[in-house]
């Protein structure tokens, strides 16, 4: 019982580093399951989609999926602080807009157009972040409005017009291919990049232990000397500068600023999330899960248009596969937190029909 | 037996755990209508557990369970109120934003034509209760910012409005003032003279004197003794509840004071807390005495940073803390291991290495980058200096038990070796082998030169601990009184006056008199 | 619902009447949708006098009110239906479809299985919301795919057209009775009934409380799960009513029907301040936020502002709401902090 | 496996239907969106011409007009290698490099309706040549409100190619030939049947002294017939544009509409099956001269810039209205 001084306990105890082993660890997660779910689809389709095995699939595939894959990143991050932004297809609207009349009305160069709209994407997250970090304004209610605000500048700067009259050195960039002919677009490079640098920055560094701890428990975080403001802060910034670089590539890929473009992007983005795995009550999630997830989003689509089954079919199964995924998660823990009460039960069973069968001692002092 | 067959309430060997936590080994409970039966034990007994197995909240794994001579099991607490079972909980559940009256009568409103509810009826009632409890407040009200002793007046109201059998109270005189808690009593009195069992859990013993018939002793979860309280005395009953002799529980070694540490000067924020003053020696235990509600947990929030202050200073070994900014203060040397374990101490749902290299792990990891190994690597000698029990590092901290988890917390203020470890309500709801534990720790760390401050609600845990104790009375320091000169009656006394005026009524004194053991 | 916090003693009557309707966001709402309906008719007289301006000043939210009302109940409860705009769509579609297999359907049952269908729909919401404890808005958002896929599915490219309708039916879209449109009547008479309801029933006040705390409700014994299941059966009903009113008031229904309503229903709710976290706010205030951002988008073209820039001001008007919200409420707090150090 | 079998069995009917190489004879029409019943005609006319000819058409297509959802579906049919594409283009250079590089990949591409740039495609299939439909639509206006007042155009999207040209076309007839007639206004109504609807209600709000409303699209003009009809403007403000005659006839008959212009979507969608057809066979290379036999409409020649044009609108009234079912 007695507590050992501070100095000489050091190898009193031992732990070990983890309860489970490394097999068990990988394989018995949410992440895993989506992963083991995308290399089960994209084999079927494989074997039995006419064409999948084209070399085009994956090229198209990334390059459609390349904005979605992008946002997801500091997407995952923004809702495992427990906060949402749904105003990021807005953002990529209004840079796609920002590029052209950079370019086009403004006549500066590329770069500099370039630049132009990733500062207004940086713009609109700080304003988000403010709001949301600072002002302490509930994210659902923030990003709707700045939905319809960003994207009504968008809108509102361009009108009926689409600037289409970009340099085709770098449209062409856009749907370029690494190495010249492979199935993977250059996106791609730009996206492990980020990519790599998210996961650091998520499973890697203190700024994402502080992450995971907002959206676990705030109050305990801030004690812990998070700086939980400047965190949310940061994370809706990053969602603004992913979305104008998606924004960006979105424009250039077709070669037209619209102020329309990219819209209702922002709810596949968050499908993609959830289907990966992160919890939208925060705190719970990965990257490589949510990565699987719009993989898989992609896969599935790709496969069903090459099947000619309509649009409608893919959003139903998206759809179905989301709402799987939240109450699989739900189900699974009730019928484990069941199957612990029935052995609490089974080893201290309930003794409904014993009756003032023995002496009472509770009864011997009572006072009557 | 027969005496039995016509208790209100009979709970024989109820068990419950949640996890690995054994919240409730075997505990029995007897209460007969008419009388009023006290349930004490120490934080952690277990006490508001098997309130909430009564009420419907929890369902317990194992005894026996009977209301008026039934056997019950309820699935909600919809079912034990129906069944006339009303229930003031330790922490009060309003519902911020509607009126005071829809949160008594939220539930089970009365409605007239048109399903309509009856604003007036309730109105009408909740004004007669409170009449009845002599308090003031505005029944048409939002619940929203009403202090914590009003909100405690409303679950009271809510619990009599229900018109039950039986009525438990878990700790409904915490946040009250000597004239409310009489005004409670006299209700209590005559709700038992109508025939009705009451349980009332409080840790005053002046109160158990007073007010109760019966009072049963719960230690670890299991069921001690049931007294008439005629014919017992604190001295007993504390001996019950802890189990051994109780100067086992404070290890106090007398310590060498070094420089100020901490001084806090003349610290005010508005509607909480004004003028408060006071510093902190190295190798001194510094108590912080008074009530629940009295602003302590908020001085030391402020001084830690968490929550802003409107003027004052604070300054550690002389140079000045920044306000409002946790970080600086830790980097300073301030550690503050909060009052609420779940809330602020822990992040519950993550694993032991994450929470003890929390605070730390800002100063191992290399340009911000870390990884699992490495919090492992920084975090296990301080799980093993303060013998945390897990089976491994990964485990989350929900698995565990209070005590152990209360060994997280301090591991992880610990780990950055503080020169000020703020430390509040030390021993909240943990059993006895760890409190002692806890306050050799404490102990010690002051041996070794560390400033300690200590928020307390345990008087003998100030008693026993600290050097110096200031008292705390409504957001002001009433007394700073020295570890000679402390006794229960002089703290106790200051904490319930404030300047020139006293909080409760000229009652106070003899309720306080009786005096804790 | 604008109850002061300050003790009733502290002011007098006249000041906490007077504060209380300043600080109350109905009527902050009201004022500025009753200054835009003033400035856009001193702009340009058609917009209320003209013809059918005032009809159409009155008729022109209906849909969106009914959907806003439902949206606030289930917002009460803190929980939130992004899937209205698929169920509007659906029933939309099935109302046409009913006139078109069964043309001796009397318009009375339509409308009752408009709303049952959309009761339906939101059944399904409130059993995966309530009964398995997962998030509404994951819920939702699957549904809302889900739903909408469902109906472009089976309408495909086949479009509902005013021909296929009987004309009793859709004079109901511009029907008037006393110079007030039949589907505002309908509407106003929805927003009552929620409002009644949420107000004066013993439900409706565990819906609040819910949303408030949903563990206190717990603790009280609420049926919780019962409760929040109504809310989504009573808002998709709604959105079943508003797809009929849809039907009626634009004739043709193509895939395309309700599309994008329901981040405007919710931004409705949001502007007439309905706390988006649950446990306060009116069906009133909601409605009142509904006409606003609906006569917005009426008024801007002719206050000459190109239409392209309405979202903008609608973005605007949303972030301005919030904020609002916010530093009132703040300012409450300070004030109850200071009746406190008293 | 079994369905891997029947998935590559498709792929061989496509294979034999065909005459040239891989999946020749395999069509694709890939609409604006589904759900518009213009489309609907448009593409039950390419069954009927594939009926004949003995190719075979899928429709696929995003359900909303916006570029980017058509482009995935370009993309699909390069992969799947099909014989020919037939597209109403959302966005003349959004769709560009995609239509590209499905050429690339030996895919036909026929534009129909709405036209891309000439560079990203073999041939357009337009309904009727720009001119002719700005024309007959400001003189059926002009008519109907005699020559002068104010009148404003509904529109589709603020990007539709075809729109914006004939609407550009229209100005200039206007302002040459009709000096009375003031364009006050031109609205977008997204050929969305809620939006259209309402921005003509806004339409009639802000102009009091509006005479007349020109729709160059058919939810357009279905929407604001369907607003005017139950309005007090029914027979005071006048409409035309561009309608389907399904969509219309309520409308001709109550009185809201006397003359509305449209060419058969049917023949369009029949003529841009042949025409990719006969480039799928080789019969003509799309250059300009190049001629072909539609079927039942006889035999075109490829215009300047690549152009089939398929004749003049054709104007439906009361009289004539009852004649037509699509
Ligand atoms: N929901 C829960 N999950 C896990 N452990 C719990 C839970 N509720 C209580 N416990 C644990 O059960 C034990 C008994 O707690 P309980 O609240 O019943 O004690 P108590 O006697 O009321 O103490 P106090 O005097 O502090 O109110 C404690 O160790 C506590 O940490
Ligand atoms: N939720 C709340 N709403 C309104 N006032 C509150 C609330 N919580 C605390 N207060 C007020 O803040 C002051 C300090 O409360 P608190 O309970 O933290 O004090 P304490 O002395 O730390 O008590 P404890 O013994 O619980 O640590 C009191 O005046 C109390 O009424
Ligand atoms: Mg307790
Ligand atoms: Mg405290």
């Amino acid at each position: 019982m007695s507590m050992t001084t501070i100095d000489e306990a050091v190898n009193e105890r031992t732990y070990a580093d983890y309860s489970r082993p490394l097999l068990w660890r990988v394989f018995m997660t949410r992440e895993f399951a989506i992963i083991a779910l995308l290399v089960l689809v994209y084999f079927y389709a494989y074997g039995n989609v006419a064409n999948f095995d084209g070399p085009l699939t994956l090229y198209y595939l990334f390059l459609d999926m390349a904005p979605i894959m992008l946002i997801a990143l500091p997407m995952t991050l923004v809702i495992i602080t427990g906060e949402i932004d749904l105003s990021v297809a807005s953002i990529m609207g209004l840079t796609s807009v920002m590029l052209g009349i950079g370019y086009h009305d403004f006549g500066l160069s590329m770069p500099l157009a370039i630049v132009l709209a990733l500062v207004v994407g940086t713009v609109c997250g700080a304003i988000n972040g403010f709001l949301v970090a600072y002002v302490g304004l509930p994210s659902l209610a923030v990003t709707i409005g700045s939905m319809a605000l960003f994207r009504g500048i968008a809108v509102g700067l361009l009108g009926t017009e689409a600037i289409t009259d970009f340099d085709e050195k770098w449209t062409d960039l856009a749907t370029q291919r690494i190495g010249g002919d492979s199935s993977y677009p250059v996106i791609l490079i730009a996206f492990v990049v980020l990519a790599i640098a998210f996961a650091i920055l998520l499973h890697f560094s203190t700024f994402g232990r502080g992450v995971y701890e907002i959206g676990l428990n705030d109050q305990t975080a801030r004690f812990t000397g998070v700086k939980v403001e400047r965190t949310k802060f940061c994370l809706f910034l990053l969602a603004g500068v992913v979305s104008g670089f998606a924004g960006i590539f979105y424009t250039l890929r077709y070669g037209s600023a619209r102020g329309d473009n990219a819209e209702f992007y922002e709810l596949q983005v968050i499908a993609a999330v959830l289907l990966g795995g992160v919890s939208i009550f925060g705190g719970r999630g990965a990257l490589h899960g949510v990565i699987a997830g719009v993989l898989l989003i992609g896969v599935v689509s790709s496969a069903l248009r090459l099947e000619n089954v309509s649009t409608n079919i893919t959003n139903i199964v998206i759809g179905g596969l989301l709402v799987l995924s939240v109450i699989s998660g739900s189900v699974l823990s009730s019928v484990s937190n069941l199957r612990q009460r029935r052995a609490a039960r089974a080893r201290a069973p309930v003794k409904a029909s014993h009756r003032s069968g023995q002496p009472d001692d509770g009864e011997k002092a009572a006072s009557e | 037996m027969t005496n039995e067959a016509r208790a209100t309430l009979v709970l024989r060997d109820v068990a419950k755990s949640f996890g690995a936590v054994a919240a409730l080994r075997s505990a029995t409970l007897v209460v007969h209508p008419g009388t009023i039966h006290a349930l004490v034990g120490e934080n952690g007994a277990g006490k508001s557990t098997l309130v909430k197995i009564v009420a419907g909240v929890h369902r317990r794994d194992g005894g026996e369970f009977r209301f008026q001579g039934d056997d019950v099991d309820f699935d909600s607490t919809a079912e034990s109120k129906a069944a006339g079972i009303a229930v003031i909980y330790q922490e009060p559940t309003l519902f911020p934003d509607l009126s005071v009256t829809e949160n008594i009568f939220m539930g089970r409103m009365p409605h007239g034509r048109w399903r309509r509810i009856d604003r007036h009826a309730m109105v009408a009632e909740a004004e007669a209760i409170f009449a009845r409890l002599g308090v003031d407040i505005d029944p048409r009200r939002p619940a929203q910012g009403l202090s914590i002793a009003d909100q405690q007046i409303i679950e009271i109201a809510k619990a009599i409005s229900l018109d039950a059998s039986l009525l438990i109270m878990d700790e409904p005189t915490a946040a009250l003032s000597g004239v409310e808690v009489d005004r409670l009593f006299a209700v209590a009195r005559s709700l038992r003279d109508e025939g009705r069992a009451l349980v009332f859990i409080s840790h005053r013993f002046d109160e158990v004197f007073e007010l109760c018939d019966t009072v049963t002793v719960l230690r670890d979860g299991a069921y001690i003794d049931t007294l008439a309280v005629d014919e017992t005395s604190a001295d007993e009953m504390v001996a019950l509840m802890v189990g051994r002799e109780v100067g086992d529980l404070y290890p106090k070694t007398p310590a060498e004071f070094g420089d100020v540490v901490l001084d806090v000067s003349e610290l005010s924020s508005r509607g909480v807390f004004r003028d408060v003053s006071f510093q902190v020696r190295a190798g001194e235990i510094v108590g912080l005495a008074g009530l629940v509600g009295a602003g302590r947990s908020e001085i030391a929030r402020a001084v830690f940073g968490i929550d802003s202050y409107d003027s004052g200073r604070v300054r550690l070994a002389g140079k000045d803390v920044p306000r409002s900014n946790p970080r600086s203060a830790i980097a300073a040397g301030m550690a503050l291991v909060p009052e609420d374990r779940r809330q602020q101490g822990l992040v519950t749902e993550s694993s032991v290495t994450r929470n003890i290299a929390g605070v730390i792990r800002r100063q191992f990891a290399r340009a911000g980058v870390l990884t699992t190994g490495m919090e492992n690597t920084a975090a296990r000698p301080w799980a093993s200096k303060l013998e945390v029990k897990t089976g491994a590092l990964d485990m989350a901290a929900t698995t565990m038990s209070g005590g152990n988890q209360q060994k997280v917390v301090i591991a992880k203020w610990l780990a950055t070796e503080p020169t000020l470890l703020i430390i509040d309500e030390p021993t909240r709801g943990i059993d006895v082998g760890t409190k002692a534990e806890v306050h050799r720790l404490l102990s010690e760390l002051a041996g070794q030169g560390m400033a300690i401050l200590m928020i307390s609600s345990e008087l003998p845990e100030v008693l026993g601990m600290a050097d110096r104790v200031v008292v705390v009375c409504e957001g002001e320091i009433t007394a700073e009184i020295d570890r000679s000169d402390a006794t229960p009656e002089n703290v106790m006394h200051a904490a319930t006056h404030v300047h020139g005026h006293e909080a409760g009524a000229s009652t106070t004194d003899s309720l306080q008199e009786g005096a804790r053991a | 619902m604008s109850e002061t916090l300050v003790k009733p003693s502290e002011a007098s009557p006249l000041q906490r009447a007077v504060g209380g309707a300043l600080r109350s966001r109905e009527i902050a709402v009201f004022a500025v949708l009753v200054v835009l309906i003033v400035v856009a008719t001193v702009k340009s007289n058609s917009f209320l006098f003209g013809g059918d301006g005032w009809r159409d000043l009155l008729v022109t939210p209906a849909i969106l009110l009914v959907l806003a009302a439902g949206q606030t109940m289930v917002i009460v409860t803190r929980n939130v239906d992004l899937s209205v705009g698929s169920t509007l769509g659906l029933t939309a579609y099935l109302t046409g479809r009913l006139f078109v297999d069964q043309p001796s359907l009397p318009i009375v049952v339509v409308f009752l299985i408009g709303i049952a269908f959309g009761g339906l729909l939101g059944l399904v919401n409130g059993i995966l919301v309530a009964g398995f404890r997962v998030p509404a808005l994951v819920i939702t958002l699957g549904t809302l795919y889900i739903y909408r896929g469902v109906f472009l599915e089976w309408a495909g490219s086949d479009r509902i057209n005013p021909s296929d309708m009987p004309s009793g039916f859709l004079s109901l879209g511009t029907k008037q009775i006393l110079t007030i449109p039949v589907l505002t009547i309908i509407a106003l008479l929805v927003i009552a009934a929620v409002g009644y309801y949420l107000h004066t029933a013993r439900g409706g006040r565990e819906m609040y409380a819910i949303g408030s705390d949903p563990d206190a409700a717990t603790l009280y014994g609420l049926a919780v799960t019962k409760r929040v299941v109504w809310a989504f059966v009573i808002c998709g009903a709604l959105a079943g009513l508003a797809g009929v009113f849809y039907a009626a008031r634009y004739g043709t229904i193509s895939s395309g029907a309700g599309r994008n309503l329901e981040l405007e229903a919710v931004a409705a709710a949001v502007i007439g301040g309905v706390a988006i976290f649950g446990g306060s706010g009116t069906v009133w205030g909601a409605a009142i936020g509904a006409f606003l951002l609906v006569t917005i988008d009426r008024v801007l073209p002719i206050l000459g502002i190109p239409d392209f820039w309405q979202r903008a001001v609608v973005g605007a008007l949303i972030i301005g709401a919030i904020v609002l919200d916010r530093v009132l409420s703040a300012r409450q707090e300070r004030a109850l902090i200071e009746a406190r150090d008293r | 496996a079994s369905i891997g079998l029947t998935a590559c069995g498709g792929d061989d009917d496509g294979g034999s239907g065909g005459s040239g190489g891989d999946g020749g004879g395999d069509i694709t029409f890939l609409p604006k969106n589904l759900g518009n019943p213009y489309f609907d005609a448009s593409t039950t006319g390419g069954e009927k011409a594939a009926d004949e000819f003995g190719g075979s058409i899928e429709e696929v297509g995003p359900d909303q007009a916006t570029p980017d959802s058509q482009v995935s579906f370009i993309n699909t049919a390069a992969q799947q290698g099909v014989g020919a594409l037939v597209v109403s283009a959302n966005d003349p250079t959004a769709i560009c490099d995609a239509l590209n590089e499905a050429r690339d990949a030996g895919v036909k591409v026929v534009t129909f309706d709405s036209d891309t740039d000439p560079e990203c495609r073999d041939v357009f299939v337009s309904q009727a040549d720009a001119e002719g439909i700005a024309k007959k639509q400001v003189e059926l206006i002009a008519e109907q409100i005699g020559e002068s007042g104010e009148i404003a155009i509904l529109s589709a999207a603020a990007n539709a190619t075809n729109q914006n040209e004939w609407i550009k076309l229209m100005e200039e007839d206007l302002a040459a030939n009709y000096p009375d007639i003031e364009l006050v206004d031109t609205v977008y109504g997204d050929d969305d049947d809620q939006k259209s609807f309402d921005q003509t209600a806004a339409l009639l709000s802000k102009h009091p002294n509006l005479k007349g409303i020109v729709s160059p699209t058919t939810v357009g003009i279905a929407a604001a017939a369907r607003y005017l009809s139950t309005s007090e403007y029914k027979g005071k403000v006048a409409l035309t544009g561009l309608g389907t005659p399904n969509q219309m006839r309520e409308f001709v008959k109550d009185g809201t509409v006397t003359e509305f212009a449209l060419w058969n979507p049917e023949d369009l969608g029949y003529l841009a099956a042949y025409t990719a057809n006969a480039l799928i066979e080789g019969d003509i290379s799309g250059e300009e001269g190049d001629s072909f036999e539609a079927g039942d409409l006889g035999s075109y020649k490829v215009g300047a810039d690549n152009v089939v044009v398929l004749g003049e609108p054709f104007v439906f009234s009361k009289k004539n209205i009852d004649d037509f079912d699509f």
